[in-house]
């Protein structure tokens, strides 16, 4: 194949298994297996100002051809392609969904608990009605139901081939799939060589593109750079297709000198915070957490950490005290105001500030390091002194997970970004990503309310007083939505945003 | 130091330009150390966004930063920690090294075998990553980054001592003192020790550079001194992430700084090797 | 001949005192990394929905669920198996990315070791030839210069002049251009590889990738190896020995090569026995600059993720080739002086 | 004299040093007929090493040729180029070094060396070069020359060393051979096969020979002619018995008084008049009453080291107080191994040391300094510089057993260091001086004044001055003799030389690999001896011949 046949995309990251569904499998391995492997579907593309994003509310059908969901909302049923093929010739039938499906709730795998959250936990649920009808049954309606079934873990396995892999000890044949792919994806494995680089070639069976194409390029090459001005090099140059986890600062250079093209899109499903530990004094006061939030200076981090790429959440004006909206996350009435910070210092009974530490950790340092400087420095203004602590990343995730670190800047991201699915993964229950360790039981009640509302103006409703109440109790304080910087060479088109905030290669192709 | 010694490195120093340089150079850099906090026209943890990344100028000589503080503070200020960090982990190391070396060198046998089969493990582990390990289990604290470089650096003082005590262990004055009543502890301690000391200089000096690098090392994969304290390595490692975007004062400042500082080290080791080296005594 | 019989015998014996150093390193190291307080399964339980049951099962993965005097006992019992364990990072048994990526580091570290040498060993000789001259003050004011900047910082400028500016070398991204395949593996020395294969224009690809990284290493390694060549030259043409042969009216030239140098080659050996090793485990930055998939790197990777087994796996493997060349230096200097194999 | 093979015409040499020039060669004018032996004589810095080079223009590259004319064969070399020089080398001139060892190199075969001397000058291929060498090896007798040519420096003697050398020297038949110092650091009787050598060699080849030599007794045995050299200057040359029997020049004179022969006396050595201070006379020692123990008792002393080297195998003798008792023997003989023992300074394997009726041989040597019998039994070392820390000045040096063992300090210390310095006469100025500012004399007297400042009763003086010019040595031994009477000293003197071990003990104690051969009265025991082993180190003494 030419090199303009041929996709050559650089990370710092790496890819570690062809089984997205490993547990440790790394975000790298997602955009892999969304080459090698289809689901039943997928979401839909949308333009939102001007830019592809992944559109949450259509769920299309990838080796489902259609589906049907059962008026009372129990019953999903997926009628499968005729000419979809696995990768080695053999065609794709409903016995193969319900291996897949029953591995995914079954298997010691990310995928369980994913599913979880779309009420898909055994393997009863599934059904095979014939070679290409399958059915899914829910106990309850479950609007994320249908939506977990296109994120990146519910792939579909060729069993046969799957099944010969197994052993009594590995079941699920979670072993082999590590290293080898059965699917009927896009592109087939050439080289894989764990946490250096993948190469795929084009499955020229696969017609799961639009108007039933092939993937455009031929080949694909997923490659670790860890340096990350390198990668700027190497794009710049010419050399590298496409790259989306360049520093802000690279980016900001390279889409100044307007060579090549540039699509920054903020990542709505994620937010960056600086979260206290609502339980760890003096953080357990809700006065000296509202202290912070109006010492900290917004514009200049957002400003010399981030180069103003990305969607600040500060800054809002909210008329009667009222979240204006029932979106998450919505901007914040908050901005730099030393003295109201005084005001509440004082009212939490510290006027003279206090000292504490704040962390982040050395994956994130070239934003989150700026943004600790200045972050110290204007603390300080208000009598609050500030350690800056720089942790290895699993140092940080250790210490969040066992709730010791007090104050701390850390992101989330949603796959299935619903109000509820904010409020019930990352403000609820003593789990790692509740970074503020909120126990509040009114947001429990509503959150878990709002998670089977069918009607949208009660859901909006509820949102709207989520909103509000955690505004109140300020367990966090949302900064922004860092843009994810796509940089590619003028030629690639077809780049979208997608929620696992991967490239799909599938997407690309080239004028 | 006697008189003649400091004849003997004059005459040394002016046969030697580049070494009486470096050590012109030294001086000034423990001056800055000193004294660079009071002069520096800004301060160097104040931020002022609205003027980031600008190139040098007249205002900022050597430019400005991310959040736009001042670099040449930030570099003058940075001097006196990372010469600190160099001096206490050198010293820690040498002062360590030295007396188990010295001993292991005087009283050899099994004490010596069993000290060696320490310092062969310590050399045998890759030591830089010795070092990050060490930071990373115990925090990268300033301390911990001096400890970690001065542990790294143990095994060669050791030896370096070892060897040297050895050749002298069976000097006719070392005898004598025991003639004189020393015990063999105070032979070490007091004698041997004493006299090693001149062959060791070189290799403190060497190792000062060495200690600086090493930290700059660690802060390039973000186990380094915390921030928003200057330090070099940091400053620099921060700076090599702007180079592709053409911001050069960012790296080669602090780089210029750091290459000057252990260029120095390097020469006055050399230097001094020439000055206490016997054969160019007459 | 009973002098190789020696050699081996010596080495052989060398060989069994260095396995409590080994065993030392194993422990430390396994004990070290324990200290760190990072939980590797939390770090690889990262996903979106990872929960307590998950991390617990990475936990159970890993062994970590028992009690550490045990999790010792287990370690050893598997390394003296052979199995160093697995790499959450790359999800691979650590032998076989060890096994994988050694070759790397090995071609990057002796090709940058042939520079430094090929370059040190005539700078030292010509410092030591007219000592406190003008050319001796210049190979010294080099040699400094070239230690003084930290590799990263040198590799990266490296690359900003040869790579993006001038576009003379090819991408820093690995071993050899992305579209050039690779030969079928014999040595996993691709230079060697390519060579095998009759593949020249691999080679050559290869070859040109392997330029700056090793160039980046051998800048920092010149100023040791120069500085004890001029040193070891200096004393031995000052030595009886050479007066000797100056008296009997040999050549020059013989004099410097055949008495001089062969003679000042010893301490050279030794340090350059020190100096591969150190660069082997430290050229850790130099791989992350160049993205050169040795084992340094991938060492550096787990050891951030708190990834236990490559870590230890990676010390384990350096501590042995520590050993191992210094066995090698041991019989070369055997070799080279004959004084050594008696005592 | 009409054909000379060499001239040496009005030499200086000159070193630049950090002090500035240093003329070490004054001036010298030297004729040497072919077939001739000279000898050059004179003390260490005299300028005889320093002539030899420059006549090879083998000077360091800090030393110049400042003046004169080296003409050999009628031609002028001192300035002659590079080329010239390396053909000369070794096919005209060739030369031997003191320490064959170290001349040798290390990491080369004894063949192939000697196969570069000889290709140096001639195309030979290998299996011709070593043919060659092997008949070298063979006329420098040495023993078994077929194993000998793959062997390294290091697996042979220093004597077999040597003749390697000589071969080497010898190898392209030079017309010149310059032997400097050729037998210093060997065994006398190493010395003696040696030196009959390069005699018998050089006659049979009709070679000229320079001998440089520190050693008057070995200068005339081997030369017909000798020069005396005083700071870069030739102040006499005559043939040997003249030499000796009337010196002409003062310094001359001076040099062979201070020469030790079997008849000198300690009294005669120093042959300078004025500054002669008549030694006090020897002692009357009262006979002890009976059943007083002698001041040491040694009894069946052995000591083994690791790996099986047995450096003493059983040793026993006495010393009363106040005796001076001579330990004799060649290297290796276990000399310096005793008198570490007796110092408590190792610990022996086996035996009884019993001191002043109390068993001392109990106490290990590592806590021997906590004992009582420390400073009583006190050591001088053989080379002055090497016992003297170099970091302690004069002052502390002799300070430091009296603040260590006799917790001295302020004025009383001061006032016992200036008493001692004054003892061994030491001028009180240099005091506060270091070692490398003091001469070998000087920094023999800070050690022998350290040793006597606590007043010991028997003083260990192991080879004290075998690192020293003959006339200092002289002055040295004066000075041990008087202090000996004055404070009834006792000694045990470790020597290899014998005529100073006859001039300075009663008694004597021959030993030979660890083992007493013969012991008794000095005078006896070298008119007379007994066993072979003493009279073959007799007879390998050099000595003047028909010298007073
Ligand atoms: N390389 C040198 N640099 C400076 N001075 C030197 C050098 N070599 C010799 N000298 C000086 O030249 C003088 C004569 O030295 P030389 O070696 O000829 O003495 P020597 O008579 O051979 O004595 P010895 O018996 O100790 O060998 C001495 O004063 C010495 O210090
Ligand atoms: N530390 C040691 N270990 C092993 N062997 C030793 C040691 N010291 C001395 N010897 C050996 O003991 C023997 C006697 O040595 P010693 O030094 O007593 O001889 P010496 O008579 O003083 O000789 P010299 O005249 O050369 O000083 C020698 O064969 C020597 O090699
Ligand atoms: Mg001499
Ligand atoms: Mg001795």
């Amino acid at each position: 194949q030419s090199r303009a046949e041929t996709l050559r995309y650089v990370t710092g990251a790496v890819v570690n298994t062809l089984d997205p569904t490993m547990p440790g499998s790394t975000r790298e391995a997602f955009a892999v297996s969304l080459s090698t492997y289809d689901r039943l579907v997928s979401f839909g593309r949308k333009q939102l100002n001007g830019k592809w994003v992944f559109d949450l509310d259509t769920v299309r059908g990838e080796l489902a051809e259609s589906y049907d969901v059962s008026p009372d909302g129990l019953k999903i049923t997926f009628h499968l392609r005729k000419d979809a093929k696995f990768q080695d010739g053999t065609p794709v039938t409903a016995e193969d969904v319900k291996w897949s499906l029953d591995r995914a709730v079954t298997a010691n795998s990310l995928a369980k608990a994913q599913l979880l959250t779309g009420s898909l936990t055994s393997p009863d649920q599934f059904k095979v009605i014939d070679p290409y009808t399958f059915e899914v049954t829910l106990p309850k309606p479950d609007k994320l139901a249908l939506p977990n079934l296109a994120t990146v873990y519910p792939v579909i396995f060729n069993s046969k081939v799957a099944k010969a892999h197994a052993t009594a000890d590995d079941p699920w044949a979670q072993n082999w799939l590590k290293e080898n792919t059965a699917g009927s994806g896009a592109f087939v494995i050439e080289t894989f060589k764990p946490a250096e680089q993948v190469i795929l070639k084009r499955n020229d069976a696969w017609n799961r593109g639009p108007a039933n194409s092939q993937a455009a390029f031929k080949r694909l090459i997923v490659q670790t750079v860890p340096e990350a001005s390198t990668r700027a090099n190497l794009v710049e140059r010419g050399d590298a297709d496409i790259v989306i986890d360049l520093q802000p600062t690279d980016a900001a250079a390279l889409e100044a000198k307007g060579k090549l093209k540039v699509i920054s899109t903020p990542q709505y499903n994620a937010i960056s915070f600086i979260s206290f530990n609502n339980k760890i004094p003096p953080f357990d006061n809700v006065n000296v957490r509202k202290a912070i939030a109006y010492a900290l200076p917004y514009d200049d981090m957002f400003k010399a950490a981030l180069f103003g790429r990305g969607f600040p959440l500060y800054g809002a004006t909210w008329t009667d005290g009222k979240a204006p909206s029932g979106g998450f996350p919505i901007p914040q009435p908050v901005k730099l105001d030393l003295a109201k910070a005084k005001e509440y210092l004082a009212a939490a009974g510290m006027p003279d500030g206090f000292s504490t530490t704040f962390s982040f950790n050395v994956g994130q340092a070239n934003v989150a390091e700026p943004m600790a400087a200045l972050l110290k420095e204007s603390l300080a203004k208000i009598g609050i002194k500030v350690e800056i602590q720089k942790l290895p990343d699993a140092q940080m995730s250790t210490l969040i997970n066992e709730k010791k670190l007090p104050f701390f800047t850390e992101n989330i991201v949603a796959w299935l970004p619903s109000m509820d699915y904010f409020y019930r993964n990352f403000y609820i229950g003593n789990i790692r990503w509740n970074y503020s360790s909120l126990d509040n039981p009114q947001i429990t009640e509503i959150a878990q309310a709002a998670r089977f509302e069918q009607d949208k103006a009660k859901y909006e409703a509820m949102g709207r007083e989520l909103n509000t109440l955690n505004f109140e109790i300020m367990p966090q304080i949302p900064i922004w939505q860092a843009s994810q910087d796509a940089v590619m060479a003028p030629s690639i088109e077809g780049y979208t945003y997608q929620f696992h905030r991967q490239v799909d290669y599938r997407d690309l192709s080239r004028k | 130091m006697s008189t003649a010694t400091l004849r003997h490195a004059a005459f040394v120093l002016r046969g030697n330009p580049l070494t009486a340089i470096a050590a012109f150079a030294t001086g000034l850099l423990v001056l800055v150390a000193l004294f660079g906090p009071v002069l520096v026209p800004y301060d160097p943890i104040a931020s002022d966004v609205a003027h980031a990344l600008e190139a040098p100028s007249a205002a900022h000589w050597a430019g400005t930063d991310q959040l736009g503080r001042d670099v040449f503070s930030r570099l003058v200020v940075a001097a006196r920690l990372d010469l600190a960090i160099a001096a206490s982990a050198v010293v820690l190391s040498f002062a360590l090294g030295a007396v188990i070396g010295s001993i292991c060198g005087y009283a050899g046998g099994r004490l010596d075998r069993a000290v060696g089969r320490f310092v062969d493990v310590l050399m045998a582990f890759p030591l830089f990553v010795l070092a990050m390990a060490m930071v990373a289990a115990l925090g990268n604290r300033v301390e911990n980054i001096v400890i970690a470089t001065a542990i790294i650096n143990l095994p060669f003082y050791i030896r370096f001592a070892r060897a040297e005590v050895n050749v002298r262990r069976s000097a006719g004055w070392v005898e004598a003192a025991r003639a004189c009543g020393d015990s063999h502890l105070s032979v070490v301690l007091r004698f041997l020790l004493p006299n090693i000391l001149p062959a060791m200089a070189v290799q403190i000096s060497l190792n000062l550079g060495w200690a600086i690098l090493n930290a700059a090392g660690l802060s390039f994969i973000g186990l380094g001194v915390k921030p928003p304290t200057p330090e070099w390595g940091i400053m620099v490692a921060e700076g090599a992430r702007f180079i592709s975007t053409g911001k050069w004062w960012l790296v080669a400042f602090p780089g210029l700084a750091l290459m000057l500082c252990v260029l120095c080290f390097n020469l006055l080791g050399d230097g001094l090797r020439d000055i206490l080296d016997p054969r160019m005594r007459t | 001949m009973s002098q190789v019989a020696l050699t081996a015998r010596r080495a052989g014996r060398r060989f069994l005192s260095s396995l409590p150093a080994l065993l030392g390193v194993l422990v430390f190291t396994f004990l070290l990394m324990r200290v760190l307080p990072g939980d590797p399964a939390v770090f690889f339980a990262s996903g979106p929905t990872a929960g307590k049951e998950e991390i617990e099962t990475i936990r159970k993965q890993m062994g970590l669920d028992k009690p550490m005097p045990e999790q010792l006992g287990r370690y050893l019992v598997d390394v003296a198996q052979g199995n160093l364990g697995r790499s959450l990072t790359t999800g691979q048994p650590v032998s076989a990315d060890l096994k994988e990526r050694l070759p790397a580091s090995l071609e990057l570290t002796f090709a940058a070791l042939f520079i430094a040498l090929l370059s040190a060993v005539p700078l030292g000789i010509a410092a030591a030839l007219r000592p406190g001259s003008v050319v001796d003050h210049g190979v010294r004011l080099l040699c400094a210069l070239g230690v003084c900047v930290p590799t990263f910082v040198s590799g990266l400028l490296l690359i900003y002049v040869f790579y993006y500016l001038l576009g003379y070398a090819p991408d820093p991204t690995g071993r050899v251009d992305i579209f050039t395949s690779l030969p079928p593996r014999a040595t996993g020395f691709l230079l060697i590889d390519f060579a095998l294969a009759g593949d020249f224009e691999g080679w050559r690809a290869a070859a040109s990738q392997l330029v700056l990284p090793a160039f980046t290493m051998a800048l920092f390694v010149v100023a040791p190896l120069a500085r004890i060549t001029r040193a070891a030259m200096l004393s031995s043409l000052g030595s009886d020995f050479v007066r000797t042969a100056r008296s009997i009216g040999l050549s020059r030239w013989r004099i410097i090569v055949v008495y001089a140098l062969r003679n000042a080659i010893l301490p050279v050996l030794t340090i350059t026995g020190i100096v591969f090793s150190t660069m082997l485990g430290a050229n850790v930055l130099v791989e992350k600059v160049f993205s050169w998939p040795g084992v340094a790197s991938y060492a550096l990777d787990a050891l951030l993720a708190s990834d236990y087994a490559p870590v230890q796996g990676f010390v384990l493997l350096m501590a042995f080739i520590f050993v191992l060349v210094n066995l090698v230096i041991d019989i070369l200097y055997g070799i080279a002086d004959p004084r050594i194999s008696v005592e | 004299m009409t054909q000379s093979l060499l001239r040496i015409e009005d030499l200086a040499v000159t070193f630049s040093t950090r002090r500035g020039p240093v003329e070490a060669v004054k001036g010298i004018d030297l004729d040497l007929a072919p077939g001739q032996t000279l000898g050059i004589v004179g003390e260490s810095g005299s300028g005889k090493s320093v002539t030899a080079f420059a006549v090879t223009r083998l000077l360091d590259a800090a030393g110049r040729i400042t003046r004169g004319r080296v003409v050999f064969r009628g031609e002028d070399i001192s300035r002659a180029s590079h080329k010239t020089l390396q053909a000369i080398h070794g096919a005209a001139i060739s030369m031997i070094f003191q320490n064959p060892r170290a001349a040798l190199n290390p990491i080369r075969t004894v063949g192939l060396q000697l196969a570069d001397a000889l290709r140096a000058h001639r195309t030979l291929s290998d299996k011709e070069a070593r043919e060659k060498a092997l008949e070298l090896l063979k006329t420098v007798l040495i023993r078994e020359p077929e194993k000998r040519l793959d062997a390294y420096p290091h697996e042979l003697s220093g004597g077999m060393c040597q003749r390697v050398m000589i071969a080497m020297a010898i190898a392209c038949e030079p017309a010149l051979l310059i032997a400097d110092e050729p037998t210093t650091g060997l065994d006398v009787t190493t010395q003696k096969t040696v030196m009959d050598l390069i005699a018998r060699i050089t006659r049979e080849r009709q070679m000229a020979v320079i001998l440089i030599t520190h050693d008057l007794g070995l200068a005339a045995q081997y030369c017909q002619d000798v020069v005396v050299m005083e700071q870069g200057r030739i102040v006499e040359r005559a043939p040997p018995e003249m030499l000796f029997r009337a010196p002409q020049h003062a310094y001359t004179r001076r040099l062979v008084a201070a020469s030790p022969t079997p008849t000198s006396r300690v009294e005669d050595l120093v042959a300078d008049p004025e500054h002669h201070v008549p030694l006090p006379a020897e002692p009357v020692r009262v006979k002890p009453p009976a059943g007083t123990p002698p001041l040491l008792e040694v009894q069946d002393l052995v000591k083994r080291y690791d790996g099986g080297i047995t450096a003493v195998g059983g040793v026993s003798f006495s010393l009363a107080a106040g005796e001076s008792v001579g330990l004799v023997g060649e290297s290796g003989s276990g000399k310096s191994t005793i008198s570490r023992m007796i110092c408590r300074l190792i610990d022996q394997t086996e035996g009884e040391i019993v001191f002043d009726g109390r068993s001392i041989g109990g106490i290990p040597a590592r806590e021997f300094h906590r004992s009582e019998f420390r400073r009583q039994i006190q050591i001088v070392f053989q080379d002055p510089h090497d016992s003297l820390n170099p970091r302690f000045s004069a002052f502390d040096a002799i300070a430091h057993p009296l603040r260590r063992l006799d917790n001295m300090s302020g004025k009383a210390l001061r006032d016992r260091v200036l008493d001692c310095a004054e003892k061994v006469g030491l001028p009180a100025h240099l005091l506060e001086r270091f070692p490398h500012q003091l001469s070998g004399g000087q920094k023999a007297r800070v050690g022998i004044a350290r040793a006597i400042s606590v007043r010991p009763r028997l003083l260990v003086l192991d080879e004290p001055t075998a690192a020293l010019d003959v006339s200092v040595q002289a002055v040295t031994l004066q000075l041990l003799e008087r202090l000996r009477r004055e404070e009834q000293l006792a000694f045990l003197f470790v020597s290899h030389d014998l005529n100073v071990v006859r001039m300075m003990c009663a008694r004597s104690i021959v030993l030979q690999n660890g083992r007493v051969v013969e012991q008794g009265e000095s005078r006896r025991l070298f008119e007379a001896p007994e066993s072979d082993y003493t009279r073959t180190l007799l007879a390998a003494v050099p000595h003047f011949a028909g010298a007073a």
